[in-house]
């Protein structure tokens, strides 16, 4: 496919989804949480479009659209949504917890940075020429364990992309109460490579993280990619602080209506029809799934049973 | 009819408006967002430069607030989701917890850190735990858990008037309960006794011989009870409840008082069960009083699923409790 | 007559020998100092490119191992004082212990983190504790600890081997005693029963009717047998000992066998005593032997001081064990 | 006093008083283990000089020499490492776990960091005008808690001055294996000023301490203190891996011997015969004291027995 069709087919589908999930939640058919990329779709859609898909991803707590862009099912995810047997991880991880691949998620800020740092190491040491992503936000950057990772990564040249996506909040705090100095001083600090971008356009983060991931993946050690981008939506359901004329004010951002003008009308609303009734039939097909019985595993002393092999 | 989130903001805002000393930090505590779960709501408004929203730093938040202690103020800290306690846990144990003893107590450490504990949201695995119990026992730092029986507000301005360490544990759908006293006749067919002190326990003796005692803390109190009349209108069976504010250290003298007279204990918790507060409480109560027949109520050894049905089967329910306490009494 | 450290240090070896996805990290562990207690001595010379030497960030080097161990390696990472533990809580509680079950059990996470635990060196309020307990009863974790009856180069072999997160406690004390098979007669006087499994419990039987059980683990082992003998010797008093590797999961089955003829329950650890690894055992032995009588010996609730006779004050010892044993048996 | 007499003498004091505790713990008279300073004590020295007493300080697992500048009795640290009842702390903390006025220290790597941050923070709310000191070691530049510390304080614009004692040597890691990247950028990139010094000289250490403590006193904030030093000894007792010529040829950098040379001999010598003095009846003094009886207080609830005031 196309370039240009292919990435703004990935940012529609998880536009279209995020959407449809909080049309869920307000009608009250999902409960707990959820967080929405809505807005920063353009991040997941650049990156994705570079990376191998055998490379190992870490992603955090707003990573829907991180799993969609890897090449993730909605069905799988709607259903994991919606805690039934047949979601990514059969209803028990929810929307921040979910495995698929190489692909993998867990809600505690920073605690997922050393973890993807011991990932890129085991890649690393197998020789697989893998690498390894992990996403982080702005906010995230309030966390130690980030540095402790930095500073490994860098002295043992991992080969690993950390993924700064800088929506300017963090919740509801906003960079300038959350973030001190310098963002990109940040990695640079510990000898890290930074590129950075201020840009919601798919093809200036596809650029920009093709040279990211080409200087990893050549053996060049850890390199950071900033995006400074626009979250659209609440930080999960109704916590935003922000005035409506600031949220009017982005829209002027939104990577769908700047890469679709790039497009034929002819293609755009084809895209938007597949997209539309692909997750009709993902949300539709999920709730008719079986809910997951509880099936208690005590951990026994299984010793030797591994079936992870290098 | 109040809630105790209403008390426990009001705590806030008293505590704060008769002692200078008395300052907030925490993620997301700025109005009008007022904290994840709005305890801090309204607050910085009132006290703008006494409310101070921090970075997502839970290891520099609880360390900032022990220096502060040190030096004279009382800070009052709010971790988000009690789940990320962990990420404190060094400060905790290592730092507020040892400073006031390996110092010779020449220091008092009279920091309150907060934290919304607990299930049933939906929020999945690591947003649900009651993992309160990896911070009982630890010696020098106390672990108080309001409920809806005593006034949450009294018990907050207390911790936050005490001049050694105390982590202050809410549960998440205790914030919408609204107050025993306010409920009225919920609780007519028991005489309430409380004990002095700062973090009074309360044991709810029934109007007939008791076959039992339930022992239990904070929200699983609203599910105690209902068990309690459950059993008593079902079955004819009568319970005697006993309440605790203070989980550690552990003082459980009106639990032995209350088992001198039933001779069997029932525990309940949301925590997973193995070496949850109803252990130490158990072993206790066998060490003391031999002979007594001892049965826990607590979640399944496991993660909290995200999904509802799994989180129901894995915490412990109302019905679990009554088929507890049945099985306990018809020993 | 090898003594524990030297099986350590041999079980790494074997390991890395026979599994190439072993790899060592942890602070100073490269030759020539081989590590703060000396247990990874010899293995950076021997494989240079798998024995990673870290910089001080705890979290981040369980986290790491977590990553590794994910992505198919068997990393043994090791945190120089137990005390540090506190840095790596939400790593082990949050991550490793989860992943399995929150993935739906698509993954496992063979990882093992090893630390030197425990006082009586000296070493003051942060370098002297015993915490494990704050880390028994997490699901997905297993805890388990090596002593000198059992061979420690197995039992690490085993964490190794093992598919999910363990940690692994190893008493400062422990390195350096000798294995009991070595010391010839020492345990005559017990017939000794053990567990199938990869970390086996321990029935000390003696050859008259034991009065009690005493539970242990770990390095409080070399302390209770040698107050068994005392008791033996001096008093004509006979215990039942059962030694735990594994402590959490709780699998107390040996306990139960040994209770249900000695109905008598002695636990002995160095942890602080309330809500200590004794609190579970002694609530599990009771809800499933009723009737039977409990007793614990531990640390006093308070942080442990450097200077060594309040050190001795603080920690149980010998003679802590024979008075609470004889206490017992008198009732 | 004479500055360059009383440098030398604090220095003095700290260098024989950590021989005598070394030799005291090979003749087994001392148990557990210590962090000596010797080859550092020009940092002390020169820092202590230009801070205000009242000022707050926390100090590390090597902090022996932090206490004596601050003015600490060898007296009391003496007996606190005999565990004497008589010690700073009662015999409780010990060598690394000591606090005497405004004085503490802390034996967790990182840890103080954050504490002595809240510290600056009451501090600065309550108007005192003082300030915050904290030290830490190039290894402990691989702490998370570090930073998390580091962007609070920038944001906040806290009276701190984090001093970075470079040694080269965390234990046994050289910083090649221990820390990526630089040193100074590490506090630049929270927007924190670096004063930096590759000296023993105590009276370089002196003018670049003074105008680092004067930023942070006049409330600009923040301020890190670099000094690049050399340890003398082994990491505690018997942990040194580095060749015995290199022990050697740093001993070139003597603080002792280099600032010592601007002393007349006689000073000097007064100097020696003073400290030697003071130290053997410390030691002596100390070594007659009891032994602490262990009172159990369990903490009750004291509600209000509040002896702080603002
Ligand atoms: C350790 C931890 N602390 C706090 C939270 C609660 N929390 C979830 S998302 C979030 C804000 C994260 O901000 P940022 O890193 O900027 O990512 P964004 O949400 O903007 O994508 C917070 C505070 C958490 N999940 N984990
Ligand atoms: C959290 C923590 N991790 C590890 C240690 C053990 N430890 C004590 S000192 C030290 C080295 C510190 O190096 P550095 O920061 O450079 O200070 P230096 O000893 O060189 O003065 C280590 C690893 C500790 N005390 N605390
Ligand atoms: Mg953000
Ligand atoms: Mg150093």
């Amino acid at each position: 496919m196309d370039n240009n069709l292919a990435l703004f087919k990935t940012m529609l589908v998880i536009r279209r989804f995020e959407e449809r999930l909080l049309a869920e939640f307000s009608a009250g058919k999902l409960a707990g949480t959820t967080h929405v990329s809505i807005g920063q779709e353009a991040d997941a859609a650049g990156i994705f479009s570079v990376t191998d898909p055998e490379d190992v991803v870490f992603s955090n707590h707003r990573g829907h659209g991180h799993f969609l862009a890897y090449g993730g099912e909605p069905y799988r995810l709607a259903a994991e949504l919606m805690g039934k047997a047949t979601g990514v991880v059969g209803g028990r991880g929810g929307s921040q917890h979910i495995h698929w691949r190489n692909f993998y998620t867990n809600g505690i800020q920073g605690g997922i940075v050393p973890v993807a740092t011991g990932m890129a190491l085991a890649e690393k040491i197998k020789a697989t020429g893998k690498i390894a992503l992990v996403f982080i936000g702005d906010g995230t950057l309030g966390e130690g364990a980030l540095y402790e990772s930095l500073n490994m990564a860098a002295l043992w040249k991992l080969p690993i992309l950390f993924v700064l996506e800088n929506n300017r909040f963090a919740q509801t705090t906003p960079v300038e109460k959350g973030v001190a100095g310098s963002m990109p001083g940040r990695f640079a600090a510990f000898g890290i490579p930074v590129w950075e971008r201020d840009s919601t356009d798919v093809l200036e983060i596809q650029s920009a993280a093709g040279e990211a991931v080409g200087v990893v993946r050549s053996g060049g050690g850890p390199v950071s990619l900033i995006i400074h981008t626009h979250r659209f939506s609440a930080h999960s359901k109704g916590d935003d602080p922000r005035l409506p004329e600031e949220l009017i004010r982005i829209r002027q951002f939104d990577p769908l209506i700047i890469h679709g003008a790039r497009l034929s009308k002819n293609d755009r609303e084809k895209a938007e029809a597949d997209a539309i009734s692909s997750i009709d039939e993902a949300f539709l097909r999920a709730s008719a799934d079986p809910l997951p019985g509880l099936t208690v595993e005590v951990p026994a002393s299984d010793v030797g049973r591994s079936n992870l092999e290098i | 009819m109040p809630i105790v989130l209403e008390r426990l903001n009001y705590a806030l805002q008293h505590a704060m408006e008769s002692d200078e000393r008395v300052y907030l930090l925490g993620e997301d505590i700025l109005d009008p967002y007022g904290g994840a779960f709005k305890v801090t709501r309204g607050l910085s408004t009132k006290f703008p430069k006494r409310v101070l929203t921090t970075p997502i730093s839970e290891a520099a938040i609880v360390g900032m607030a022990n220096g502060m202690a040190l030096r004279g103020l009382r800070p009052v800290a709010e971790i988000m989701f009690g789940d990320f306690l962990t990420l404190t846990a060094d400060q905790l144990v290592n730092h507020a917890a040892k400073f006031r003893w390996m110092y010779n107590d020449q220091v008092r450490v009279p920091v309150v850190v907060r934290a919304p504990m607990g299930g049933r949201r939906g929020y999945g695995p690591t947003h649900s735990q009651s993992l309160e119990k990896m911070f009982l026992g630890v010696p020098g730092l106390k672990v108080v858990v309001p409920n809806s029986l005593g006034d949450p507000a009294e018990l907050l301005c207390a911790a936050i008037a005490d001049d050694d360490p105390v982590l202050f544990i809410e549960h998440k759908l205790l914030y919408t309960c609204p107050m025993s006293v306010s409920r009225e006749g919920e609780l007519v067919d028991f005489q309430i006794e409380q004990t002095q002190g700062a973090y009074p326990a309360f044991t709810l003796r029934p109007a007939n011989t008791p076959r039992l005692t339930i022992a239990c803390y904070g929200y699983n109190f609203e599910l105690v009870r209902s068990a309690a009349l459950e059993l008593m209108m079902e079955q004819e069976i009568f319970v005697e409840i006993v309440l605790f504010s203070q989980l550690s250290p552990f003082d459980l003298e009106p639990l032995f008082l209350s088992l001198e007279r039933t001779g069997k204990l029932l525990t309940v918790e949301e925590g997973t069960r193995s070496l949850g507060w109803g252990a130490e409480v158990s072993a206790e109560a066998v060490e003391r009083l031999a002979g007594i027949k001892v049965r826990r109520v607590a979640a399944l050894d496991l993660p909290i699923a995200n999904g509802k049905n799994l989180e129901d089967a894995i915490l412990p329910g109302l019905q679990d409790i009554v088929t507890a306490a049945l099985e306990l009494a018809a020993r």
